[in-house]
């Protein structure tokens, strides 16, 4: 596959049309129907929960989030794939992957709610929590691949980054560090064609992304992020590369941010609603759905059934983090070192001092004492 | 405070070709906080723009701007990703001049906002500038109001220096000031005594001026009368109007929203200390954040200085 | 001390098969003042080896091997070449604890030669010791002696935080001294006093502690008696051995190479003045460096601390 | 050119063997026989200046020094070609090139002696300092490059790094940065084969340096560069890319480091006596002077006369440096800031003041007063 789809030659490996067809036999992944309609309904019940995760950011209930809306084929064929064993390194845009792993929605409620609880993944082995500042989680990924070959585990590492993340010198230094050692590290660049407001053609002037992994002499392929079969087929081919022992490999992942940035973004400013609307035909979801309900698979009833019953699961992890309880102030202070230092107890009984100190304060400004 | 240094900007770009204003989003979108907004319109897409995704990059090709006689002005999206630009700030925006003893000079902006309280995530509530503050060959800033936010960034532009110029986004949109219109410059390295007071000096800087104001109320309501410096300027330190104000007071407070130890307070004390020894009738002192990384929304409230802990503090050492 | 250091890598390598030594030309060569030579032969390519040139790419993937249950003690070559890796050290390595609320650990060790004293040019005669203690999470140590390194760098290895290890490099061959064979640990936050004394208290740490000494035997001459302490660990900081030292003294001079303004020797004045303002009979003081970047060799005497400065400054607060 | 050597043909560009033949005929620059000799007396130069200052600092006459021996082509073809208004961002293995801008040789023993002021270049014009951390330089270079294209003037960046500088985040930012904004900027690479003791093969897994051009958009070359004509019209063409607005070229120029890495390092301990013999057949001042001699333009005892006269030149410039006189205390403090803040007049007060009591004391001390 990667001869046949060298990023050299330009050309954009896909499986099934945009209606749902399948164009490209040779490269179908073998699937079971079963399976085939668990993973649609798992990109199903991630579009769910991102769409109203931004509703409720909308009334105030979380703070600021990152829409998955339009990408969730990506972290779709990621979770389908990823073993409990592996490794996942996210960014901070791939819900569906997380939740394959483990991690509850609440987990992601209670961050994005102001929590860092909610970045102790219970259930989720061997899964980092959302790396903010872009691109500095994949050279993590390379040291976890250093790890792995190390101590000659049968693991691998999924990294994620965006597509204006591979501007950045860790992207460059994490690829060149895992191709020099040869680590099992699957690099996914989600291209979704900005940068926030920055389109991909102001962040590099190279003929894709996936052609950077000749600058680290690692297989690359630019794959469309869209299709669930031409993701899942691509990582099931990385795979075995990195099993053999070859090495890494970059993906990239074609894609369209249908949402804002985040909830603070407004991308009236920045993109056109013909560009929007050429995307829409492209829906990752539309197109699996298409697919299965071609097959038989899947039907509108059985989607509005879904949804209903979706929504009532994530409203019912959102209400279970809306409960969470009080931030302690030992919250501040803990998990900063192995043994809390002397000086941080002094300034946590310093602030305690200080708290009943104001506690008596507003008690008395309140009665009328002062 | 933004369209003040909006307004600054504009200024500045109008009336210099060699300025440039570039960043991650700063063209199209007009900054994340919409400190650029228009400004690529009006002046073109040559000098105000969007860069790649990358500080280093950032830093490094203004640098080379600087050298070669332009006068950039770069944004960092937020004060926790400046991070990745250290090594350029620190290895060649500050030393430039003196490596080729002042063949090559770096009149360059670096701007930045800063500072917690606005609910945001991880990275993006910091306030590192004891860090650049040590940074040999670098000038910090930190305007309080939208009126010094102007003239200090027109002077930060004017200058022939590297400048770290913070913003404190937390009241980017919070002060309702009337800001004169057209071109003035506030000299930089100055402070500014804000109000004159008897019994304690309380200096102070960005969003925590506004802190240290409420609780001047409160201190007020108790007869203790507060002489409040607005800082400024972090490097360099205006060691006179300090000394000055601490001799009159033998008092001193520093109210800083950075981690405790190795901050700004501690070179205030020392300062204090060097100046007015014989002066001081209690220990120089500091309210700030703990040394912790700046907690989740949730968790903030507890990190944050607020009126009350600078109240705490002002009794205390006015009793001491 | 190259020996010793040398020692304590050997002795964890050989003990837990979770150690791993990388950086830039530690293998085959050893490093470029041999601190890991022959332990690539000894251990193998694959636990000791010479990594890309690239420094974030060095920390950054000790981040991810520690959180995957390796210990891995890295090299930067020199103090001026840390900053590439700035971003994943403040924003990583020192959080990934606290961000993944325990979850995961980044037990790893960031080892650095450090200071000036050895005519060398730009970049390789930093001590920015005080911006990494400024930095919540990490933990900043720097030996004085053989013995202290060998004790000291076991102890990084084994404890679960991130440990800037600051190697003083003019010293790396200058101390003679035994070092106890086989495994020892000296813990990590504690200072050493290394003199008692009553007039005035020198806090010092790395390279200084030498030069103290030779001031303290010309201040000798004059019945001056200094009690010397060794701080070893920036952060966290022995605020009790500090505080105790000084209410017996009633005078502390800090002694430290880095530039002046928010360096290390404020933290000690400010923590002087909190424990113990009412037994001061002098300002608490500082020899430093200068606000200057470290001239090239020709002038670093100009620079660097040197007994007669701290002398000098022995003599104007003794008779304060 | 870029296309015929197209890196990702993994040839190299080469115009003459090793014995001074030429034998890509369709590639050789024309050069006039005069200016031929003097660019190989320029390179003598070079070599001539670089011997000795290693003697110098086995002497103990200057600190430590990073030889240029070996890879004098590079520069050599560079100072051939760069203009006076031409920028040069040199690493700090460029002796040859920033004598043709300039620079005067006393100047750089200036720097190797201590003195800041060696790097201020009083004749060269364009000429940055030499630059310590690897490959921070690019990125400077690839602002100047936008610095000339804004301000629509005639001119080059020339930008120099190491094969081990390839690894840096900073490398992957500059030539992108200048590959998005089609700057007129020559990244050179000198792959002289080591960083220090580690060889190129552990600094990344691409088949070349060169091929990472293909990251960034731009054009790319793998060339000789021991070969002074290859090396001469790699230039020349990646000139008219320039000009003509394409955006900037990335050279690998292919090179072996025949002395130390510095004086303080012993290349023994990494590598063989075999492969240094290998290379000594290709060092590109024999390889010059035998196509000069095979054109009767040059024969030894011209050689030996230059070389003679070149050593008293060197030593000459070398003995007025030494003569530089102190370093002032003021020197220490200028030079930070356009005008120099109060809080550092104030330590330079102090610090007089600790001198004029540290010479009264010494003095004491000497007279026996104490
Ligand atoms: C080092 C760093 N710089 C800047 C930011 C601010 N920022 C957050 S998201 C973003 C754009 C990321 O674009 P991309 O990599 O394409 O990912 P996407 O958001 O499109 O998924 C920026 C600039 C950051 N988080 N980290
Ligand atoms: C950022 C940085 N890291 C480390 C060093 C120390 N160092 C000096 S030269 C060198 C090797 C450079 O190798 P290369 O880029 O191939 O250049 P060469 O010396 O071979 O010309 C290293 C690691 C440095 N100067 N800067
Ligand atoms: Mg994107
Ligand atoms: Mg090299």
């Amino acid at each position: 596959m990667f001869n046949e789809y060298n990023p050299l030659k330009n050309i954009i490996f896909r499986v099934m049309d945009d209606d749902g067809k399948i164009i490209n036999k040779a490269w179908m992944p073998e699937i079971k129907n079963e399976h085939l309609v668990k993973y649609y309904k798992d990109m199903l019940f991630a579009r769910v929960a991102d769409l109203q995760t931004v509703s409720y950011q909308r009334q105030g209930r979380i703070y600021t989030y990152p829409p998955n809306y339009g990408q969730e084929a990506i972290s779709g064929a990621t979770g389908a794939l990823i073993k409990k064993e592996d490794w996942l390194v996210p960014a901070f845009r791939e819900m569906g992957a997380m939740l394959a792993k483990g991690v509850t929605l609440k987990e992601l409620f209670l961050y994005f709610m102001g929590y860092e609880e909610g970045s102790n993944f219970k259930n989720a082995e061997n899964t980092l929590p959302i790396s903010v500042p872009i691109a500095s989680q994949l050279v993590h990924a390379s040291g976890i691949g250093y790890a792995i070959k190390y101590n000659k585990e049968d693991k691998l590492v999924y990294a994620f980054v965006g597509d204006g993340g591979t501007s950045e010198g860790d992207f460059h230094e994490a690829v060149n560090f895992a191709g020099v050692w040869k680590v099992p590290v699957i690099f996914i660049i989600q291209n979704n064609q900005y940068g926030i407001s920055t389109p991909v053609k102001l962040q590099t002037a190279s003929e894709s992304l996936a052609v950077k992994s000749v600058a680290y002499g690692v297989k690359g392929i630019q794959v469309d992020g869209n299709d669930f079969f031409a993701m899942y087929r691509a990582l099931q081919e990385s795979i075995k590369v990195c099993r053999s022992g070859e090495g890494p490999v970059l993906i990239e992942a074609v894609t369209y941010r249908k949402g804002a940035h985040t909830t603070s973004d407004d991308p009236t400013k920045y993109r056109s609603k013909e560009e929007e609307d050429s995307w829409e035909l492209k829906d990752p979801l539309r197109r699996m759905k298409s697919y299965l309900e071609k097959n038989t698979l899947w039907d509108d009833k059985q989607e509005q059934r879904h949804i209903e019953q979706f929504k009532l699961e994530v409203d019912r992890q959102f209400v279970e983090a809306e409960n969470h309880g009080e931030y302690s102030r030992e919250d501040v202070f803990i998990h900063h070192y192995d043994q809390m230092p002397d000086d941080l107890q002094e300034q946590m009984r310093q602030y305690d001092r200080f708290l009943q100190w104001k506690e008596a304060r507003v008690n008395n400004k309140t009665t009328g004492k002062q | 405070m933004v369209n003040a240094i909006n307004d600054a900007l504009d200024i500045k770009l109008e009336e210099d070709k060699n300025v440039i204003v570039y960043g991650e989003d700063v063209g199209v979108e007009g900054g994340v906080f919409r400190v650029t907004e228009g400004l690529q319109k009006k002046h073109g897409v040559e000098r105000v723009f969007d860069s790649p995704l990358a500080e280093s990059g950032i830093v490094g090709t203004a640098v080379g701007m600087a050298v070669a006689g332009l006068r950039p002005v770069v944004e960092m999206q937020f004060c926790g990703f400046i991070y990745p630009s250290f090594n350029q700030i620190i290895s060649h925006a500050s030393r430039m001049r003196n490596r080729s003893r002042g063949k090559f000079e770096t009149p360059m902006v670096i701007r930045m906002p800063y500072g917690g309280g606005i609910n945001a995530l991880e990275h993006h509530s910091e306030s590192m500038e004891a860090i650049f503050g040590h940074i040999p060959g670098l000038k910090v800033v930190v305007p309080s109001t939208p009126h010094d936010a102007k003239g200090m960034l027109i002077s930060a532009i004017e200058s022939n220096d590297t400048i770290l110029y913070m913003e404190p986004k937390r009241i980017y949109r919070a002060i309702k000031q009337e800001v004169a219109e057209g071109k003035f410059t506030i000299p930089l390295g100055k402070a500014n005594v804000l109000s004159q007071g008897k019994d304690v000096t309380i200096v102070a800087y960005g969003a925590m001026i506004r802190e240290v104001q409420r609780a001047m109320v409160m201190a007020k309501d108790q007869g203790i009368s507060v002489e409040l410096i607005d800082l400024r300027s972090i490097y360099p330190i205006d060691r006179e109007t300090i000394a000055g104000s601490v001799k009159k007071t033998g008092r001193i407070i520093t109210v800083t929203e950075g981690p405790r130890s190795f901050g700004v307070a501690s070179e205030i004390s020392q300062i204090a200390i060097e100046e007015a020894f014989l002066h001081l009738e209690a220990p120089p002192s500091r309210v700030t954040g703990f040394d912790t990384i700046v907690p989740l929304p949730r968790g903030e409230h507890h990190y944050m200085v607020d009126p009350y802990k600078i109240l705490f503090e002002i009794e205390r050492i006015v009793k001491y």
